[in-house]
């Protein structure tokens, strides 16, 4: 299974890079509103199969190590 | 066999051995390295999580780092009263360990600061305080990541129970409320991103690292 | 003839071998008839592929090797202090004595190319490759700095971009291992449009018995491979122009290498902590440019032995990579290592420690060839001392340009005499030339402080640590220049000032000039003119060099810095590292309160190639400014005399910017500016106040001292031209020249003095 | 409209912060194969329509400002 999991900072929690960037674009007279949000993509394939227990492990995974629960919020797609 | 304040090394750490040098070889204090696969601390009566880039800060600074066998003794350690202090890196690291609250962001001008930097003592323990420190301190900082963040309720709870240890005279990164250290409610854990062990000798920048390492030790 | 090698493994590197693959690989007809010489049959593709990278001009020196042997490399008195223990390209790096049993080894290297491509990368990568030049030869690093140049920030975006992202790559490497980046230098200059120049310099402290070889030495011993898996990484480059080459499209094969600071650091410290085993290893060379060619035969040729490797055993980040691929990979954080058979498990196991892998990959074999199979099959088999020793090595043409003698015989009578509005305006429009301007944008980024040693920050004259050496502590420091100004108007001069300001850098910081390292920045050298410039400039050094004693102990070559349209300027940065006898004879150049400040040497009185006429008058020309070696030695000797004696506050050299720029720059201290008032009547009248003001020109410096009389008297005594100039005040900043109604706020100065680079970088 | 880029590394650029991640999983039991790749998400909004100009005035921001093409690629999805 290839696995992408989307990290993004929580709805209120600052994001400096994304100001920056929104910065930037206004600069360059990009049309877009300058409220910009940076997140990661952390991509990996695991053997086996979608199970509620796979998901279980992780989800684990995903609040432990991959993103700070403190500040980020995570979801994930699974594809075959 | 003394009791010695342990310094943990991680792979990536680079601030381990000056803080080894500044207790052992400034405060004369006995003082160890233990190797982050260690399961034990030894016979420490405390801990300092020192700065660096563990695990090339990777993914986000100290995420890695607190799975480390080290860090399980340290949280125990932490549970049954010891000291621990984290600086810059090793602040990181208790925050995502859990052992203190918030997180530490990128500094707002997303770029690495390496300065002098005055803090204001705030009064926070029976020797983490002004009469002890001194109104005011220069201790430097050298950090990408030191923005730090909490949400609402948790900053009431910082201020609430004198959880600030210091605040940014002049704030570098962006950090809430100015804050550049805090401890636990406890008050046996410590966290700041500045570096007392930057401003031990008489060519740092300041030697008012030494009153403040000596204050985290104090009983 | 000898037999040819069987067929590659790989099918596409079984073609023949056309007078445009020996083009595309950089050879001239003859070169290639040496290769067949030395092989006694035509190379195979890899083979062709690894002779190109060792006699590229990177690797061989090809046109400058010849040029070099001018450097003195020891000491006159080989028993002096500073004694040379590893001399210039005997090994990665050069190693100076420093008492005690101590030794310093330091270099600087240039990763020009790959940071015009990707400033972030190839600035970090360059500073990953010199740290790994100093520790592979067992030394701990210390302490770095870098030479910087970039075309005109307040014009070309394009400048701010490169200047930017070079930083930040800078920081990012040097930050995370945690090794302080105590100065450096850096100028903004349209020649470097397009072409931006970033060496890196790198010092490490070692004991005389720590000091390693890059040899393969004892039939047997096990080979291993340590380090970042390879990749494709740098096979962009000319020779993979012709794609046939590769089954990889060219846009899968990254020009640019991508650095990976965490590695490097782990594979510092795994290092380190094997090279403290005795007898353990026997030979250890890091990959550099043509990673695992130049290694094995490098440590071959030097061990006189020969290697055998097998590329199955390489650990690889990509699939499919064939022999020409793995050989010329330029992937970073990769060590080969030669450890006594035997002891296979010690090394293991301590790279294990560290989360890192090594793995043999061969062995020192008898005979003199390097051995290369692939799949078991044999691609490469070179004799090792010719592939590594044999380049051919050439003297080009050199002509001199027309431009010299045109600049040299401007005459500054053509030039009004400056009225006092100009000599009023121009000291701010100096101060906030990103030349001049406070540099404080830039090292701000780097982490100057870890190790806790730092004993001057960026910002002084030199840099300076305090080294921990076992129970001893030495202070080092460190200084580098280079005024491309001056090396285009006149390269054998300019080369020689370049040296002259390190060492007076380092004797206002209170420091003993040791040895030097250079990086030779210069255009295409087919070109006559460029060749001159190159040929000049290392005469300039080398007789400076020789003159001061100061053996050269490594640096790096760095040709074709050109585009289309326009060469740099010629560029020979240099790096002098000195040592400071006691923590109380550091000195900075701000000056206090209440103090008098002597000029020591001659009065300004030059404008050729200033800053002032460069700004105030957009002239670029002139004859460079005039010197002495033997006025200059008594000037340093006084110099560290008078900081030893404990008679001077504050010293600081007069350089870009001229005598005011200097004492302005004095004015700006730790914690407070300061005012002076200067008089200058006792300078002769004949001097223009515009050449008094802002001329330039090595041979003088500035010191702050409580006892005006006590150094005017020393200076009499060594037969140094002094003067005072004036003095500092008591309270407030204005800065004033009696006599004139020249007047400024040094406060105001400072503001526009730091806020120039600032103010264009955060725009 | 809402748009989201994705930034990752060439295919065969080193992604050492892929690496360490993989290195954390396999040390946390985590069943994945060891190659991650990490990447970069940025999303923003912008009012208008989806037409060609658009595209082109958004390639090129992503060409100058969100992704270095000399090592980093770049796709992105618009939704409404
Ligand atoms: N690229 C750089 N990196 C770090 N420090 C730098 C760099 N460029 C200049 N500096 C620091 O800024 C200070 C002033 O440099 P410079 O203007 O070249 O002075 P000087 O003319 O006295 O050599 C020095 O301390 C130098 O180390
Ligand atoms: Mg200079």
């Amino acid at each position: 299974m290839n696995i992408r999991v989307f990290v993004n900072y929580k709805k209120n929690v600052l994001d400096p890079q994304g100001e920056a960037v929104g910065r930037a674009m206004q600069s360059l007279n990009f049309p877009a509103h300058p409220h910009v949000r940076v997140g990661k993509t952390i991509e990996f394939t695991v053997d086996g199969q979608d199970t509620p227990e796979f998901r279980k492990t992780l989800d684990k995974l995903c609040n432990d190590l991959l993103s700070n629960p403190v500040i980020e919020d995570y979801r994930y797609e699974i594809s075959q | 066999m003394d009791m010695h304040v342990a310094v943990i090394q991680f792979p990536g750490s680079n601030c381990d051995q000056d803080a080894y040098h500044a207790f052992a070889s400034v405060l004369k204090t006995p003082a160890k390295l233990v190797w982050h696969k260690d399961k034990t601390l030894g016979d420490a009566r405390a801990v300092i999580v020192p700065g660096g880039f563990s695990f090339g800060d990777y993914l986000r600074c100290g995420a890695i780092a607190r799975f480390s066998p080290a860090m399980q003794a340290v949280k125990e350690f932490a549970a049954n009263g010891g000291k621990v202090m984290g600086i810059c890196n090793g602040f990181q690291i208790l925050c995502e360990s859990g052992l203190l609250p918030g997180a530490l962001i990128r500094n707002n001008c997303l770029e690495f600061r390496c300065q002098e930097q005055w803090l204001k003592v705030e009064d926070s323990t029976a020797h983490f305080n002004k009469e002890t420190l001194g109104q005011r301190v220069n201790i430097p900082i050298a950090h990408g990541e030191g923005n730090y963040r909490i949400d609402e309720a948790g900053l009431a709870e910082l201020e609430k129970n004198k959880q600030i240890l210091f605040r940014y005279e002049e704030n570098p990164n962006g950090s809430l409320c100015d804050i550049a250290g805090i401890r636990n409610k406890a008050g046996n854990v410590f966290g700041m991103m500045p570096h007392p062990e930057r401003a031990v000798e008489p060519f740092h920048p300041s030697q008012h690292g030494v009153a403040l390492l000596k204050a985290f030790l104090a009983e | 003839m000898s037999a040819p090698l069987p067929p590659n493994p790989a099918k596409e590197l079984n073609v023949a071998i056309t007078p445009e693959l020996i083009k595309s690989h950089g050879f001239q007809p003859d070169e290639y008839d040496l290769i067949k010489d030395i092989l006694g049959r035509e190379p195979t593709m890899t083979e062709l592929g690894v002779f190109s990278v060792m006699w590229s001009e990177h690797c061989s020196y090809k046109n400058s090797r010849l040029l070099l042997r001018g450097f003195p490399m020891e000491k006159k008195d080989p028993n002096a202090l500073g004694k040379v223990l590893v001399r210039a390209g005997e090994e990665n790096a050069g190693v100076i004595d420093i008492g005690d049993n101590w030794a310093i080894c330091f270099k600087i290297e240039s990763h020009n190319h790959p940071s015009a491509v990707e400033p972030f990368e190839g600035a970090a990568t360059g500073v990953g490759g010199i740290i790994r030049d100093i520790f592979t030869m067992g030394a701990r690093p210390a302490l770095l700095t870098n030479s910087l140049r970039f075309g005109d920030i307040r014009t070309s975006a394009q400048s701010r971009r490169l200047l930017r992202g070079v930083v930040a790559g800078i920081s990012h490497y040097g930050n995370c291992i945690g090794i302080p980046n105590v100065g450096g230098d850096i100028y903004f200059d349209k020649s470097y449009e397009g072409n931006p120049l970033v060496n890196a310099l790198c010092l490490g402290t070692l004991r005389h018995d720590q000091i390693k070889r890059g040899a393969a030495t004892g039939i047997g011993n096990p080979v291993y491979y340590v380090g970042a898996a390879t990749g494709r990484d740098g096979l962009g480059g000319a020779a993979f122009a012709s794609k046939e080459l590769s089954e990889t499209s060219s846009e899968d094969r990254p020009a640019v290498q991508k650095g990976d600071p965490f590695m490097e650091k782990l594979l510092l410290e795994a290092c380190l902590e094997l090279m403290e085993v005795p007898g353990l290893v026997v030979g250890i060379q890091d990959m550099g440019a043509a990673g695992l060619t130049c290694s094995t035969a490098e440590t071959a040729s030097r061990g006189s032995s020969g290697i055998q490797i097998e590329l199955d055993l390489v650990p690889q980040r990509e699939t499919g990579m064939n022999s020409y691929e793995i050989m010329l990979s330029e992937s970073q954080e990769r060590m080969l290592v030669i450890v006594t058979k035997g002891r296979e498990k010690e090394i293991e196991d301590i790279f294990a420690k560290w989360d890192l892998h090594a793995v043999q990959i061969g062995e020192v074999v008898e005979g003199d060839e390097m051995i290369v199979t692939h799949h078991g099959v044999p691609v490469v088999k070179i004799p090792a001392k010719r592939l590594a020793d044999d380049a051919p090595l050439c003297m080009q043409e050199a002509k001199e340009p027309a431009t010299i003698a045109q600049m040299r015989d401007w005459k500054p009578e053509s030039l009004q005499p400056a009225d006092e509005a100009l000599l009023q305006k121009a000291l701010p429009a100096l101060l906030n030339h990103p030349t001049i301007a406070q540099k404080r944008w830039i090292w701000q980024q780097y982490d100057h402080m870890v190790i806790a040693g730092t004993v001057l920050s960026p910002g002084s004259d030199a840099g300076v640590a305090r080294l921990r050496l076992g129970d001893k502590e030495k202070y080092v420091a460190i200084a580098n220049d280079c005024n491309n100004s001056y090396c285009k108007a006149d390269p054998y001069k300019g080369a020689a000032i370049a040296v002259i300001e390190c060492l007076q850098n380092l004797a206002c910081s209170g420091a003993r000039a040791l040895g030097l390292t250079d990086n030779l920045n210069f255009g295409n050298p087919y070109k006559p003119e460029s060749f001159y410039y190159l040929k000049e400039a290392i005469k300039g050094l080398a007789e400076a060099c020789t003159f001061y004693d100061i053996p050269v102990t490594g640096g790096n070559v760095s040709l074709y810095n050109e585009s289309p349209e326009l060469a740099i300027d010629p560029t020979p940065t240099v790096s002098i590292a000195g040592l400071i006898e006691k923590p109380e004879h550091v000195t900075t150049q701000w000056a206090g309160r209440g103090q008098s400040l002597v000029l020591l040497g001659d009065w300004p009185n030059e404008l050729g190639q200033s800053m002032y006429l460069q700004e105030l008058h957009d002239l670029k020309t002139g004859a460079v400014p005039a010197f002495e070696f033997g006025k200059i030695q008594k000037l340093i000797d006084l110099t560290l005399e008078l900081i030893t004696q404990g008679k001077v506050k504050a010293a600081h050299d007069i350089s870009e910017g001229g005598l005011l720029s200097s004492v302005a720059e004095m004015l700006f201290g730790h914690n407070e500016t300061i005012g002076a008032t200067l008089d200058l009547s006792q300078a002769p009248a004949s001097i223009r106040k515009d050449a008094l003001l802002y001329g330039e020109g090595p041979g003088r410096i500035i010191v702050a001292t409580t006892d005006a009389d006590a150094v005017l008297s020393a200076a009499r005594a060594k037969g140094v031209p002094a003067a005072k100039i004036g003095e500092t005040s008591a309270q407030g900043s204005e800065l004033k020249i009696s006599g004139t109604a020249l007047s400024w706020d040094a406060a105001a100065l400072r503001k526009g003095w730091e806020d120039a680079i600032p103010s264009l970088m955060n725009a």
